[in-house]
């Protein structure tokens, strides 16, 4: 036992569990959430409508990132049309009034869709660490092609890994394996 | 810091030279002036484009480096300076137009040392200011790159003392062995030309004198030998005439002194000043003029008609008179009702009239003499006591001379600036002629096709380089001063004869014009002023003799319904020797639009007949078959007579075929010159001697289509004042309102211009910002009078020539890329079975609500305080959004660089104007570089502008004064009196761009039911 | 099944197919060797490609005088280009953002290639702005940046500003919302290759993409972000470009109806376009199962609602002019149907209005070959549209002193030429090496329409 | 796996630093930096060593006496070498030097020779003028080139007398020539430093007095 706690100390152990259908891994998440297991995570390729829910996931707060960023995006062009138009240096323009505001609104929008998507992208893929060149880690290599993985963790003394590999089975799994995962100090 | 680490740089940098042409300096005095006027500036043009093409392309890699220089430039100072001459400061000196022999005043501009504009002197006593295309022109001759640089002994190099001692020992020679000498020039209007020439040839047993003119005044001198005994042209004064009939004169355009007549002609149809004495001008003429578009009634008839209708016009006047007139005319004439209404009209202006008429038959001028008699205008609109020139009465004197040369009498022969073999209609036989005489002395500027026949070639100054006078009549006589010192060793006519001269006197020319006038001007007051007025030159013993008097006989043929030939001078071209000046050939014609080519115009309903559309090249032989036939293109001529086939003379010169190089040389570029190698074709060869006059109209000709073409280059596509029928709604107005115009009788009536459709719900339509662009300053703001407006172009060349403007070729014109500033539209507009004429020159309007201003992305159009329309041109990124957004497509683009390879020439560039580069937007500017010295001028003596110091070169030219500019904000100011006219509006108010350009309606002395616009 | 087949419950893809053959047959256009024919395709594409870059060096070193242009029309050829290209690139924003927000399922199969196909048009389309400016070594003076020339900006008034930012920003979301459609797919095909320089670039550009659910959910909202954000984009983006003429002073041009007219037009042309890479990407690589008759019809459904748009825009236009009581109003579309150029309107009339109308028949929507046929007419149709707006609108404006024609040189076809060029090379450049068809959102949408799952 | 990532890391720092080194250097050259066409800073070598140091900071020599088109023209122009022959018909040489050969001459008991200094010598080799100050025959004079140091650019406009006449003083523009040995250019002579000064004045005058500087962009670009 004490072994075992030391082993936790330093290793994560994760319960892998490969499926073959949309339906099966549905049903297995749905099913491991209710079991109380924890889920570290799913695998799929492609994105399985239902599996949020089935994961119990909270809704994603990038729209606020996209609002908040493209709000300042306008707000910055606007007073910027306006200081360059209007106040920096005022110039005749075709008799036009110097703060000419409905004529600053194309661009004003143009750049608030640009600050808008470019950091919502950006904030998802810092947020998801996804980096040009960065190393995939993948739970099995058919998860781009066409595995569903729900990946357990063992999180603690109470799990039975026995029982959860059977009930796995059950809910459809092709395949299960235990991982560990060298914590580095 | 880093100050001395880039020092290394510069010393590795040479400067780069461009290949500058050095300027030629003559003469090694002691160096009172610098090795080149402006130093400072040498050769800077090229460097400036070399500079803005290359920027672009450094910018991206040299940002980094951060050590990229521009090219080192060179200050060179003078070594002693002249008192006069502040660098960069412009000095103005006073002379007379040497471009044709009207004598107009000029002002020249010199600038660091060279001559590069040229303006109507506002002083003047003939020209009164205006200046016309040619006179504007001809500074760019100055910088002729083909002119001859030293004289030439056999076509080689020699130098002055060399010829001057070979020739003056073969003049002493002839002088003994009374061999025959014959000196041929032109015209001569200088009566110290006079003086000096008759001088030479006293000291000669066997001298003539031969004067000649392609262009020549012969009938008009022989018509008053025979009515008043005196060979002379009278002074005609346009402006004291109510009553104005023309017969075939181009006075406006062409004819004598077209400046003088405009400006005097001008004056009487000022409808604002004074309606009631508003000129009536009936003109008669066959093909269509810039005159005959001015006329209030015009009428088109052939050469043959006129002998029928100057006869009937005369027996109707001499009815009146109580005088006998051998004939009663054809009173069975299509034009006899306007006929009798004109002879009512002049005889009751009687002396207040003036009948002009532009025959070579003597004949036809002494009806036309006995007309202006029986009127009493002798004395009052004609002054032959002061005349406008004195003259030869035939133009026999050159053939005569042919004669002699042929038959190998002739033992010496002088040509002083005349090429016979070329303008003359059997200048191959002179060419062979020449070679017969014994020694050829030529006076020319350049080789050409006759001076290339002498031995010794003794070029001349050009007129701005030398001193010379021109008798103007009236009593004044005008002076030419070298402006800038020669530009390579040439020397004037005047002092060469006065070298070759027995007594071998060596006298320079302005002590030779200082002579000939003693105590009889005060001479610095003279040559300041640019003219004097002096005692009269002779007595008038002017009794009209009536025995001369007689009807016209046959004063045209063809008789019948045959093709008449018609020769013209073109309003920029005249007889060609101006040839070589790319500004006049890229002068689009005020009538045809036309530019870089003469051509055969044809009526419309006879091109009809013969299945000849314009561009079809056609053969066109004189009926005798004296002449060979000619090729040239045709062109359909509205409102001109059906039996006439018109050619410009003045064309296919040899010295055009320089022009192969003119304008961008590109896959699909088309050559400037035709198959012939040259601009247009050689009429000359078609003018023929009659009665001793040379005769410019009248031939029969026949005229055949060739199955080749000729496309002319035309600046205008669509010529109708109505927009086509059939894409017009039905029920809406085919005219739209950009020309303006009533009759006099109608203005009278309402003082304004008759209401149209466009404006009923346009008028004022206000402002949605009446507060951010309130003008408080100057507002500057132009008024352009259509009704004394003749379309003669003099301000587009002198906008041409202020603002660098270059010249594109005739393929870039082809393609609506011509680069004027200045247009002048022209319409034509059909009413009661006459053709009517509208002319309106077009510049930059400057919007206050510029439509061009909005789009520009860069800033590079904006609006300045004054109400200008600003172009930076180094700021233009060359979208053309502005061009495409302007209602008035003034906007001019750079589509290629339009070279401007010819480093002499570009001694004429104005250097305050930048040379727009590849790719950039321009356009008028309203001279905002003279706005800009006024200012600094203002300000330096802090005083505000005063209304008349700025002109603009549109204005400055004007010899009509057509063009105002001014401070709209002033409301004393010439302009805004023009504005409150009720004849003002400008152009598209419709559409609230709001111009501060404005125009004065046309108004035409017609009766209501005449109204051009009231038809239909 | 087959008894009742409709739109909604007949499966979108054909054949079976598991997410397996999904993978399969959509990366074996990508893994295996270049075919003939597509070698063929490309040595014609790049040979048009490098004409056009001739001539546009050429113009560049010798001056946009080498075009047809003149005073009085300076814009043609390259502005008809450009919009022509922009109309095109269109539809690919529209079917992926537009489409998704309205849940149409069966964009997934055209949705990756629609994409790439905007891009490549932008890219054509952003040339022409470029190389018709005068001066375009200059073209950075359209960006506001802090310079030596103090205090000037630029003209925040003028259309080709709002020009310039929205066909960059519209480029830049549209390769954007490309490239994150494309992770999954890069993943999957990273995962796909054997080693070698293609799977190591698409290992680099996959961002280690490994299909955890906790992304694909933040992937989801960024992509249905990008989706709202590129919906009003793609609106913005014709309606600006309608402004380049739509605020001028020129009859013609000076028109409110224009904004609604050029979007209709451009997604009318775009899906045109589409459909005609579609129906030769289908043949030639060999995927009708997953671009099905079905697609076929939606997407010719979608023509003959925006053609019907743009029908009703050159009708309104001509009742627009003449209730304007405008003179020159109306005489700018009396001068377009039947002044000079008026074969270019009848073209452009009988392209885009009649051609389409064949449509109406579901045996034609059926007939590949007719639909092929139809769109091409439509390609020409909507370039000769722009070219009617803007050359017609200019060669007659108001002075008629000003009325000039215009004719095209060989240097300016020879551009269009290039344009063309590009955009095969690029496109069969995508088909080469990227996954034609988005396997990611396919696999999503297998079960569609299949009863028993 | 270990050794990969190792060496990633090792690549890492390795670029890192080569980066900062870069960016280092790239700080450093930033006072250095000019944007083409801006010469703030140049100051060619001259064909003659001519001090404005000595001529207008120690002997108090008016700007405009040699750059008289200051007031009247937009050129203020080089002065001719004639107006150098002024003085320097005089002055050939400096005091010292003359002093020098005076003492010199003294020692040596002959009479002191005329002292000539090198630079002066090339304005009398300008004018092809003999030691006696008279022409030299068969010689021709040949204006001395000075190398431009102010240059506008062509598309420029710019009117030395429409500041001179107000009062804008010639260190504005010129920078504090009278203690410079050879002349260097002070401002980057850059639209944005002529706009600002434009601005600046039309709210605080130029000594007092109220100017209206226009601000249009053809006051200076036609």
């Amino acid at each position: 036992m004490a072994e075992r706690i030391n082993r936790l100390a330093s290793n994560r152990r994760f319960l892998l569990a490969i499926f073959s259908s949309e339906n099966d891994i549905l049903a297995a998440t749905a099913d491991a959430r209710d079991r109380g297991l924890s889920i570290a995570d799913v695998y799929t390729p492609y994105a399985v409508h239902g599996l949020d829910k089935a994961m119990d996931l909270r809704p994603s707060r990038l729209p606020w990132v996209c609002f908040a960023l493209g709000f300042a995006g306008a707000g910055f062009k606007v007073w910027f049309e306006f200081w360059t138009s209007a106040t920096d240096w005022p110039i005749n323009v075709g008799g036009k009034p110097w703060n000419s505001l409905p004529a600053f609104f194309p661009v004003t929008f143009e750049v608030m869709v640009l600050f808008a998507s470019l950091s919502t992208v950006a904030a998802f893929l810092l947020g998801r660490g996804l980096l040009p060149g960065r190393r995939a880690k993948l739970a099995s290599p058919g998860v781009t092609d066409n595995e569903f993985a729900l990946v357990i963790e063992e999180t603690d003394a109470t799990f039975c890994l026995d029982e959860v590999t059977a009930r796995l089975r059950v809910m459809g799994a092709t395949s299960v394996e235990e991982r560990v995962e060298q914590e580095s100090v | 810091m880093s100050d001395n680490s880039s020092k290394e740089y510069w010393k590795s940098l040479e400067r780069r030279s461009d290949g500058v042409r050095p300027l030629p300096v003559a003469g090694d005095e002691f160096a009172s002036v610098p090795d080149a006027p402006g130093g400072e500036r040498k050769g800077v043009e090229l460097r400036r484009r070399d500079f803005l093409a290359a920027a672009g392309f450094v910018l991206g890699s040299a940002t980094l480096s951060g050590c990229a220089r521009a090219p080192v430039e060179k200050a060179i100072p003078y070594l002693v300076a002249p008192e006069t001459i502040v660098p960069g400061r412009a000095t103005y000196y006073a002379s007379t137009c040497g471009a044709c022999s009207a004598g107009c005043g000029m002002v020249v501009k010199n600038r660091d040392g060279r001559a590069i504009k040229v303006e109507g002197n506002a002083e003047h006593p003939v020209s009164h200011g205006g200046l016309c295309a040619v006179g504007q022109a001809s500074v760019l001759g100055l910088y002729d790159s083909h002119r001859l640089e030293h004289p030439l002994q056999d076509g080689q190099e020699a130098t002055w003392e060399v010829v001057d001692s070979e020739v003056t020992h073969r003049f002493d020679a002839m002088r003994k062995s009374g061999a025959a000498v014959r000196l041929l020039t032109g015209t001569v209007t200088s009566p110290t030309k006079r003086r000096v020439i008759q001088a030479f040839l006293k000291s000669f047993p066997n001298a003539k004198h031969i004067e000649y003119a392609m262009l020549s005044t012969s009938a008009i001198c022989g018509a008053h030998r025979k009515t008043h005994g005196q060979s002379v042209v009278p002074r005609y004064s346009f402006d004291k005439a109510a009553v104005i009939v023309g017969f075939d004169a181009d006075f406006l355009g062409t004819w004598l002194s077209p400046v003088a007549f405009t400006a005097g002609w001008s004056k009487g149809r000022r409808a604002d000043v004074d309606t009631k004495n508003f000129s009536y001008h009936a003109q008669f003429e066959s093909r269509l003029t810039v005159t005959g578009g001015k006329a209030d009634r015009r009428v088109a008839i052939a050469p043959a008609q006129l002998g029928s209708v100057m006869n009937r016009l005369a027996s109707l006047l001499a009815t009146r008179a109580g005088v006998a007139f051998g004939a009663t005319g054809d009173d069975t004439d299509v034009h006899a009702p306007v006929i009798e209404g004109l002879a009512a009209r002049l005889w009751h202006a009687r002396g207040k009239s003036l009948v002009v008429c532009g025959s070579q038959d003597v004949a036809t001028q002494i009806v036309c003499n006995f007309i202006n008699h029986m009127l009493g205008n002798y004395g009052a609109t004609l002054d032959i006591a002061r005349p406008f020139a004195e003259g030869e009465a035939s133009d026999t004197g050159a053939q005569e001379l042919l004669r002699e040369l042929q038959s190998g009498s002739v033992d010496a022969l002088i040509i002083d600036n005349v090429d016979p073999v070329y303008d003359l209609p059997n200048g191959a036989e002179f060419e062979a002629a020449i070679k017969q005489a014994g020694l050829v002395v030529s006076v020319a500027d350049r080789i050409n096709d006759t001076s290339k026949l002498a031995t010794y070639v003794c070029p001349d100054h050009h007129y701005l380089e030398s001193w010379g006078d021109v008798t103007l009549g009236g009593g004044f006589v005008g002076f030419q001063q070298p402006v800038m010192r020669a530009l390579f060793d040439t020397r004037s006519v005047l002092e060469s004869l006065s070298i070759w001269s027995a007594s071998g006197s060596h006298k320079s020319d302005q002590a030779l014009v200082r002579e000939t006038w003693g105590d009889q001007v005060a001479w610095n007051m003279a040559i300041h002023d640019g003219f004097a007025r002096i005692s009269e030159l002779r007595v008038a013993s002017a009794t009209f003799r009536n025995a001369a008097v007689k009807p016209i006989v046959d004063a045209g043929r063809p008789s019948g319904q045959e093709l008449a030939l018609v020769l013209y001078p073109k309003v920029a071209m005249r007889d060609g020797r101006h040839a070589s000046n790319p500004w006049l050939h890229e002068m689009p014609d005020p009538i045809t639009k036309v530019v870089w080519d003469n051509y055969a115009s044809i009526a419309e309903d006879t091109a009809g007949k013969l299945g000849i559309e314009t561009g079809d090249v056609v053969r066109v032989t004189l009926a005798d078959g004296k002449s060979p036939a000619i090729e040239l293109p045709a062109l359909v001529q509205p409102a001109q007579h059906d039996q006439v086939v018109a050619i410009a003379l003045g064309y296919g010169h040899p010295e055009s075929a320089r022009f192969k190089q003119v304008g961008p040389a590109w896959l699909e570029g088309k050559p400037t010159l035709g198959d012939n190698g040259l601009v247009g074709t050689n009429a000359a060869k078609l003018l023929t001697y009659r009665d001793g006059t040379l005769r410019l109209s009248g031939e029969h000709v026949s005229i055949a289509k060739t199955n080749r073409t000729h496309s002319l280059a035309c600046t205008q596509d669509y010529h109708n004042i109505e927009i086509p029928a059939s894409l017009v709604l039905p029920g809406m107005d085919r005219r739209r309102p950009m020309i303006q115009e009533t009759t006099l009788a109608a203005y009278e009536r309402d003082g304004t211009l008759p209401s149209h459709g466009y404006d009923a719900h346009h008028k004022d339509l206000g402002d949605l910002w009446p507060d951010d662009h309130k003008y408080e300053g100057y507002h500057w703001g132009m008024a352009i009078d259509l009704t004394t407006c003749t379309g003669c172009s003099a301000c587009v060349v002198s906008c041409q020539v202020e603002n660098n403007v270059p010249v594109v070729g005739r393929d870039e014109v082809a393609r609506k890329r011509i680069m004027h500033w200045l247009r002048i539209d022209r319409y034509y507009s059909d009413s009661e079975g006459t053709t009517d004429i509208l002319h309106q020159p077009v510049m930059c309007q400057h919007c206050d609500n510029a439509p061009c201003e909005t789009v520009c992305p860069v800033l590079a159009t904006a609006h300045s305080e004054e109400g200008l329309n600003m172009q930076t041109y180094n700021r233009c990124v060359g979208t053309r959004y502005c061009a495409n957004n302007c209602p008035y497509k003034v906007r001019r683009f750079n589509w290629f660089d339009y070279a401007h390879e010819d480093t002499l020439a570009n001694m004429a560039l104005n250097p305050d104007i930048t040379v727009r580069t590849r790719g950039v937007m321009e356009k008028c500017s309203l001279c905002v570089q003279r706005i800009e010295e006024a200012r600094i001028e203002a300000k330096k003596q802090g005083i505000p502008i005063a209304d008349g110091d700025i002109k603009t070169a549109c204005q400055q030219s004007c010899p009509a004064g057509s063009i105002v500019f001014g401070d709209m904000n002033d409301p004393k100011s010439a302009v805004s009196k023009l504005i409150k006219s009720g004849r003002h509006y400008r152009m598209l108010e419709e559409t609230n761009v709001k111009p501060s350009v404005g125009y004065l309606g046309l108004v035409r002395n017609r009766d209501e039911n005449e109204d051009p616009t009231h038809h239909g | 099944m087959a008894s009742m087949p409709s739109t909604i419950h007949s499966p979108l893809i054909l054949g079976d197919k598991n997410p397996s053959d999904v993978t399969n047959d959509i990366c074996a256009s990508v893994e295996r060797g270049p075919s003939l024919s597509w070698w063929v395709a490309i040595s014609i594409s790049s040979s048009m490609l490098l004409l056009g870059l001739i001539s546009v060096a050429y113009q560049i070193m010798t001056g946009i005088g080498t075009w047809g242009l003149n005073n009085t029309v300076g814009w043609a050829f390259d502005i008809t280009n450009f919009v022509f290209w922009v109309g095109i690139g269109h539809a690919g924003t529209l079917i992926s953002a537009v489409l998704f927000l309205f849940r149409q399922k069966w964009r997934t199969s055209v949705n990756r290639a629609a994409e790439a196909m905007t891009i490549i048009a932008v890219m054509c389309a952003g040339i022409f702005p470029l190389i018709h400016m005068g001066r375009p070594w200059l073209a950075h003076w359209m960006a506001p940046y802090p310079n030596t020339r103090g205090p000037l900006w630029i003209n925040f008034r003028s259309p080709l500003v709002w020009d310039f930012f929205a066909i960059s920003t519209y480029f830049t979301i549209s390769f954007v919302f490309w490239y994150v459609g494309m992770i999954p797919d890069l993943a999957t095909l990273r995962d796909r290759l054997k080693a070698g320089w293609r799977k190591t670039t698409a290992g680099f550009l996959s961002l280690g993409w490994n299909g955890s659910f906790r992304t694909w959910l933040h992937y989801e909202t960024v992509y249905l972000l990008l989706a709202g954000l590129a919906t009003p984009l793609v609106l913005s983006v014709h309606t600006i470009v309608s402004w380049d003429f739509a605020t001028s002073v020129i009859p013609g041009w000076h028109t409110t109806l224009l904004p609604p007219y050029f979007v209709a037009g451009a997604i009318f042309s775009g899906m045109s376009m589409v459909l005609t890479l579609m129906l030769i990407a289908r043949k030639t690589m060999r995927l009708e199962d997953y671009i099905t008759e079905q697609h076929v019809g939606a997407m010719c459904k979608m023509l003959i609602a925006t053609g019907g748009m743009v029908a009703m825009a050159y009708l309104t236009e001509f009742v627009t002019a003449l209730y304007s009581n405008s003179p020159y109003e109306q005489f700018a579309f009396m001068n377009r149907a039947f002044g000079p150029f008026s074969w270019a309107y009848w073209i452009m009339v009988g392209c885009n209005i009649l051609s389409p109308q064949i449509l109406w028949f579901k045996r034609a929507r059926s007939n590949m070959l007719v639909v092929f046929v139809v769109t091409i007419f439509i390609n020409i149709g909507m370039w000769f549209e722009r070219f009617v707006i803007i050359v017609t609108s200019l060669h007659r404006d108001y002075l008629p002193s000003n009325w000039t024609g215009y004719s095209p040189t060989w240097i300016e076809i020879a551009t269009l030429v290039g344009s063309f060029g590009l955009f095969l090379t690029l496109f069969l450049m995508f088909c080469r090496f990227i996954p034609v068809i988005a396997m990611a959102e396919v696999k999503g949408v297998l079960s569609h329409g299949r009863k028993n799952q | 796996m270990l050794t990969r990532d190792s060496k990633l890391q090792t690549l890492t720092v390795v670029l890192l630093i080569g980066a900062v080194f870069s960016l280092a250097t790239l700080v450093a050259r930033l006072g250095a930096f000019h944007i083409p066409g801006n010469q703030q800073g140049y100051a060619p070598e001259q064909p003659i060593a001519f001090s404005h140091r000595l001529h207008a900071g120690e002997l108090l020599i008016d700007c405009k006496y040699c750059h008289s088109g200051a007031e009247t023209s937009r050129h203020a122009g080089i002065p001719a070498t004639s107006v150098c022959m002024n003085c320097h018909s005089i002055v050939t040489d400096t005091l010292g030097s003359i002093r020098a050969e005076d003492e010199l001459a003294k020692e040596e008991k002959r009479t002191a020779r005329r002292m000539v200094s090198g630079e002066l010598q090339k304005i009398y080799d300008s004018l092809a003028l003999d030691e006696e100050m008279k022409t030299k025959p068969g010689k021709v004079p040949k204006p001395i080139e000075w190398i431009k140091v102010h240059n506008l650019p062509d598309f420029v406009y710019f009117n030395h007398s429409a500041h001179v006449s107000m009062n804008v003083a010639c260190d504005r523009c010129h920078g504090a020539v009278e203690t410079m040995e050879r002349v260097r250019q002070v401002e980057d002579l850059s639209m944005g430093w002529c706009v600002n000064c434009h601005r600046t004045v039309n709210h605080t005058g130029i000594a007092g007095t109220p100017v209206d500087a226009s601000l249009d962009c053809a006051a200076c670009h036609y």
